[in-house]
């Protein structure tokens, strides 16, 4: 096994070692639309930043890292971002990596890392199931022993990516008699084997960017759970916490993109911006959105001054109200014209679009209503409610 | 006006009622929604057959003779069962004629409504205001004959129909024409409805000729519009109590945490707030029929006020039972986002929310 | 002891005895401001009703009454009515002689009824504690036999008439070691006594309508318990169900009185008829009002057709809201003048005193909150939460 | 502009905080609402001592010379502290002074209210619009001097003054005048104001000497305007947040059915709303007070918008803490009306939310 460190450099060597790479070695990547893959000119491009040690420089030698500081390791993403190359800060961004590095046996980090962090393996999450949404500790997929592996059975829900996606993040039940957070283990599951069928969910948007995966039997070797057997529960909390830290503000535009109209200006275009009843509601609308960027901006400025901020976790919520928000304005804009759709009514498809969409926002990733709980409990100190399932054995807690 | 009795009406009611649960399932709606014609004929003859189709036109006609009372029962069945069906056009077409005060014209045509044919009206144009401003058709008389021009949209099951109302300017006023769809000049386009169990067409008057019935102006328009909002109204009161019901039913039997989730305030709360906002709705559109039964001085009071309550009641209620649901209401295979369609659409097809509160206050004399 | 019911009459027999009585006894009343006691006028005048069985029609005969239906007990109401002539009826309206009627002993019924419905007597409620406010099960008066007396120690709030009152309804513990709805009895609890000490309580308008009540060793005698030892959960539900009935909508209006302005008198006053974003405003606090006018309408029309009505209930979380809401309206509308009160300024002093005056809604009698539960859970079926103190020995529940 | 650095701010705003902690409680406020000057005299001497009467004046004439973030910091304290004292008005007095340009009037005047002056300002009438048109006063020249008619109200401790700036209409424009408060022709009138810890004053002025500050117009009343709107935010987020502390403080202990009533998502849910409320709010008047200190071109729009979130968090936040403490709040006894009325008086002191937020769009240029 190598040094954990390479020999310490100065912030100016750094920069110029770094500058002096991307120089050589960046000479940009064609444009493509596929947003589930990395595609093969940017995954050559990654094993190269990987074997250059940029990816994860704060990881340390013997995983593909420098063990740096994070304040280089911000230089180096800085200089990447200078001149718009992927492929640093991946010990901050790539969710699946973070995860298999911190919890992964070493067998399952030599076998996946480098291909994780090269874009050659594609991932998805394996959470949710119909009967375990907001209660994500109420899973019911169960994973079994069977020599060193484990067989899986049972079905998952939102998953985006399942299609390409070659391991997933899989949380099942592993014991059954014990208190439903303790029976949880936390597993990469190989996707492209006979018991995983992955089928396309159509969504209110009549959009499927979102699969079901139905699991039958489906192996995984024991080498691929991570953090110990049931011992899942912490494993995914931890996930979910680099998810949320990494994800920010996720939430999608109109369907047919490229359409930079401000609110102002679809008030215009209705000609509606000279009534005074639209302009107190677009004022509103305007300001929601702002200020929340300015409570970003200000998370942001505290988290460097190093006092904590609580505006961080408001976000989602705030996000929440915006995208409701604007789709009932957009939709009042239009008056009549909101009864249409499709491709001959770009504005109507595009308010009536938000309005199901903003749901993808105030349901998804934990409802506006778990959110709430989340805020008033680890935010603000507020006793929890009794909960009657944590202490009973999973086997005779309510399902439905 | 209308000779049912309570026990009259009730019946009507149930009778609907078991129809739809009978033959508009949720199968059922879905198959309409995706086919051309955008309803199932045979659930429009067993309306018809009902009597539903001439629930408002005079037994002389071959109707039921009904009012806006019976009108308004109905509608609260056929929201809470997201019918998909030309009746709401049919009706509006039917209280246009009848309001026209031309004899000849109800006696020709009434009949033909009461025994199923589908007609609808055309007025508004892009704008779709049901206003006088709103109005996009020009009438010219050439002697004896009229023609038509201009492009009216949103028009109900336009493609559909068997016979168009239009609304036109003449002269210093308005006129109300009967219009054959294979009329020539006249072109007919079907326009893409979020609401998916909605038909709605633009329809094309390049010079067609048309029938001016009786000498009527807005109005029977007017007339005619204070119905359709009583029937408008009973739809969205009716959409909002079932999908609320649904919810509630959900709620009570999802689990989650080891609880039914209704039994969490957030979701309890949530559910009373939306009962309610749905019981005010019902009480409105139930206020506003009777009030436009009796004649009451302050009909259009009630009137204004009922659209605007139900449409933003039934708007919440079907916005926030997604939300309730959570994920399962984010699929294309639930049905609660059937019922926001439908009460997104109802939100404009008659004018929105704001343009009623105007004309409400200004029903009262503010 | 005398028959429980007079000769069965006819209808207009009944309707001209009624009639006869009227013609030769009532002379109308003076006015009177005092709202918390009967006047001597209307005491004599409502003797003459209870002597003459006018008073309560469906109570029999041994109790003032005359065993009359229902039906035929509102042809009287109908008469009184007719010529404003108060005292009959009082076996719908008068909520303490109803609750002892039903629930007292014979003694006390035959000591107090007839006061009562004379308005001899005057009484008010001992409800409310510091620490039992949303929650009444929590009370922590306590009534400890002595003799054949109880003594009672404890401080009770947001009692009204409590200045007034010969008797207060009290609900006290009388037993500490069993669940908490189960060692709870109800008393008549004399006031004019030295144990019972009553101060006014400021409220948040500054005025002062309710009041503490102190009592400290104040005595009971036992034949006024009503309902029996530690029964008195099931009368307080009784005649907290009689009190919802009776108030109906008791919202006040502006403290000066006699203003009878419309939210359209107002705006137009303010100048702000014309501005259309006060239009907008004004049409939904309008219809608001209208809205639960139409709802209570309806729901007395089911009432009539025998079918229940689930309207009824939501009442007063309405009422909360439109209170609330002409209040925020009117402050609108004031602009700074709002920043004002006092006699100079009779409309900023009405939205401000109406802007707290809400809270008297919204937190008396049940909270929103509390409604929002019995809402979802009496009238839409929904699961109760878990109540982790129901069940538990009331000397163990925690407090604060 | 401001020599101040971030440590410098931050002590200077935990001096007031611990100020305040000691010698505005509750008990405090109490006494001095019901007082007749409505402030307390020894908090205000400390307060001065400790510079904050100066904080916005330049050094050169004894001040602070802090910008529009320090007045920000400070003012979140004040708001929070529900301090009863004129340093509003002496804020906005030094502002008006320092923006007409005047050399001379700045030497002979700013030192004085460095030094604890009380000062305030004079301009709107009876409609209470902080704009051109709510002008309330007019100003004639006789020869050299000048002359001063009309009624200005909601002047801020009108009463207790010992200066005042008053703004009126000259010929093709305004003008800036100081003002004695024993001016021949001048009466004072104490308004009942339902904040029992603001003092409101009218003022009649006929014929009234005063002296004009420099040639400074409308310009001079909009930098103040936006000063003071950045420092009426400040105190309204710092009100929203301490009001809700205090609220989710009493939910973590008062029981009801045997649980804390935090634990009920009634209240917990309630609670998370209000903390993005009184967060953004504190975002805005932070975001504002920077662009106006940096000179930023979108300063107008920051102000604004800042003016119109923050008064309405308060003014929500005040009013759900209500709700949420339950009866012991609806007690003249408990302080969660007084941060009602306080929430109640900024909503419009300079401006109501709605004039707000028409004049963030005009900023945005829609």
């Amino acid at each position: 096994m190598t040094a954990r460190f390479l020999k310490p450099v100065s912030d100016d060597e750094l920069r110029a070692e770094v500058r002096a790479f991307l120089k050589e070695h960046w000479k940009g990547l064609p444009h493509r639309s596929d947003q589930w893959t990395v595609g093969p000119e940017q995954r050559a491009w990654q094993a190269k930043v990987v074997d250059a040690r940029w990816a994860v420089n704060r990881w340390p030698v013997e995983w593909y890292g420098r063990g740096l500081a994070d304040r280089q390791a911000k230089i180096v993403e800085a200089e990447f971002a200078a001149v718009r190359a992927p492929g640093a800060g991946q010990d901050r961004t790539h969710l699946y990596a973070i995860t298999a590095f911190n919890f992964g046996t070493e067998t399952m980090k030599a076998a996946l890392l480098r291909s994780m962090l090269t874009g050659d393996i594609n991932m998805c999450l394996l959470y949710s199931e119909p009967g375990a949404g907001s209660d994500l500790a109420g899973v019911r997929t169960k994973a079994e022993p069977d020599g060193g592996d484990y067989v899986v059975t049972g079905q998952k829900v939102w998953t985006s990516g399942a299609m390409t996606a070659d391991y997933g993040m899989l949380i099942a039940r592993t014991d059954w008699d014990v208190p439903k957070h303790n029976g949880i283990s936390f597993f990469f599951l190989p996707m492209k084997q006979p018991g995983v069928e992955v089928r396309p969910l159509r969504q209110v948007t009549d959009e499927a960017h979102f699969n079901e995966v139905f699991i039958d039997g489906a192996r995984v070797a024991g080498d691929f759970m991570l953090g110990g057997l049931n011992n899942g529960w912490r494993v995914l909390q931890t996930a979910l916490a680099y998810e949320r830290s990494v994800m920010g503000d996720a939430a999608r535009g109109p369907r047919r993109g490229g359409d930079r109209a401000t609110m102002v200006d679809l008030a215009r275009e209705a000609g509606r911006l000279g009534d005074p009843v639209t302009r107190q509601h677009l004022a509103q609308v305007i300001a929601w959105r702002r200020l929340n960027a300015l409570n970003n901006a200000r998370a942001k400025a505290d988290l460097k001054l190093g006092t904590s901020s609580s505006v961080m976790s408001l976000g989602k919520l705030a996000m929440s109200r915006i995208l409701h928000e604007e789709a009932r304005f957009r939709t009042m804009l239009l008056g009549a014209q909101s009864l249409l759709e499709g491709e001959a009514n770009p504005r109507a498809d595009d308010a009536n679009f938000l309005s199901l969409n903003a749901y993808f926002t105030s349901i998804g990733g934990g409802t506006d209503q778990i959110q709430r709980n989340i805020i008033g409990e680890r935010v603000l100190g507020l006793p929890k409610e009794p909960e009657i399932d944590r202490t009973v054995p999973f086997r005779d807690v309510r399902a439905g | 006006m209308s000779s049912f009795t309570a026990e009259d009406r009730a019946a009507m009611a149930d009778s609907v009622r078991r129809l739809l649960a009978d033959l508009c399932t949720e199968a059922d709606i879905r198959r309409a929604m995706e086919s051309e014609a955008g309803y199932d004929a045979a659930l429009w003859t067993a309306l018809v057959e009902l009597g539903v189709a001439g629930l408002v036109i005079d037994p002389a006609h071959d109707g039921l003779g009904g009012g806006p009372v019976e009108l308004e029962a109905i509608m609260e069945e056929v929201g809470a069962a997201l019918l998909p069906a030309p009746l709401f056009a049919v009706t509006m077409a039917a209280a246009l004629i009848a309001a026209c005060g031309d004899a000849a014209a109800s006696d020709r045509l009434l009949p033909g409504l009461a025994r199923g044919r589908i007609a609808t009206v055309a007025l508004t144009g892009e704008a779709g205001t049901w206003t006088p401003e709103g109005v996009a058709l020009a009438a010219h008389a050439h002697g004896e004959r009229w023609f038509l021009d201009g492009t009216a949209s949103y028009v109900l099951h336009g493609a559909a129909a068997d016979l168009v109302l239009a609304v036109a300017r003449i002269e210093g006023g308005f006129a109300i024409f009967e219009v054959a769809p294979d009329a020539p000049g006249l072109a007919v386009e079907r326009l893409q409805s979020f609401d998916r169990t909605l038909r709605l067409a633009k329809m094309d008057f390049r010079h067609v000729p048309a029938t001016r019935l009786g000498q009527a102006g807005w109005e029977a328009v007017e007339a005619m519009l204070r119905l359709a909002l009583v029937a408008l109204a009973g739809e969205q009161a009716g959409g909002a109590r079932r999908v609320l019901e649904m919810t509630v039913q959900y709620a009570k039997t999802r689990i989650q945490f080891g609880r039914a989730i209704g039994s969490f305030q957030a979701i309890k709360h949530m559910a009373a707030d939306l009962l309610l906002e749905s019981e005010s709705a019902t009480s409105a559109a139930r206020a506003a029929a009777e009030a436009l039964a009796s004649g009451a001085p302050d009909a259009a009071e009630a009137v204004h006020l009922a659209a605007f309550a139900c449409a933003d009641a039934y708007a919440k209620t079907a916005a926030d039972a997604i939300q309730m649901h959570g994920g399962i209401a984010f699929t294309w295979a639930h049905p609660a986002h059937l019922y926001l369609r439908r009460a997104r659409a109802d939100l404009h097809l008659l004018g929105a929310p704001a343009y009623h509160r105007e004309r409400f206050l200004q029903a009262m004399g503010a």
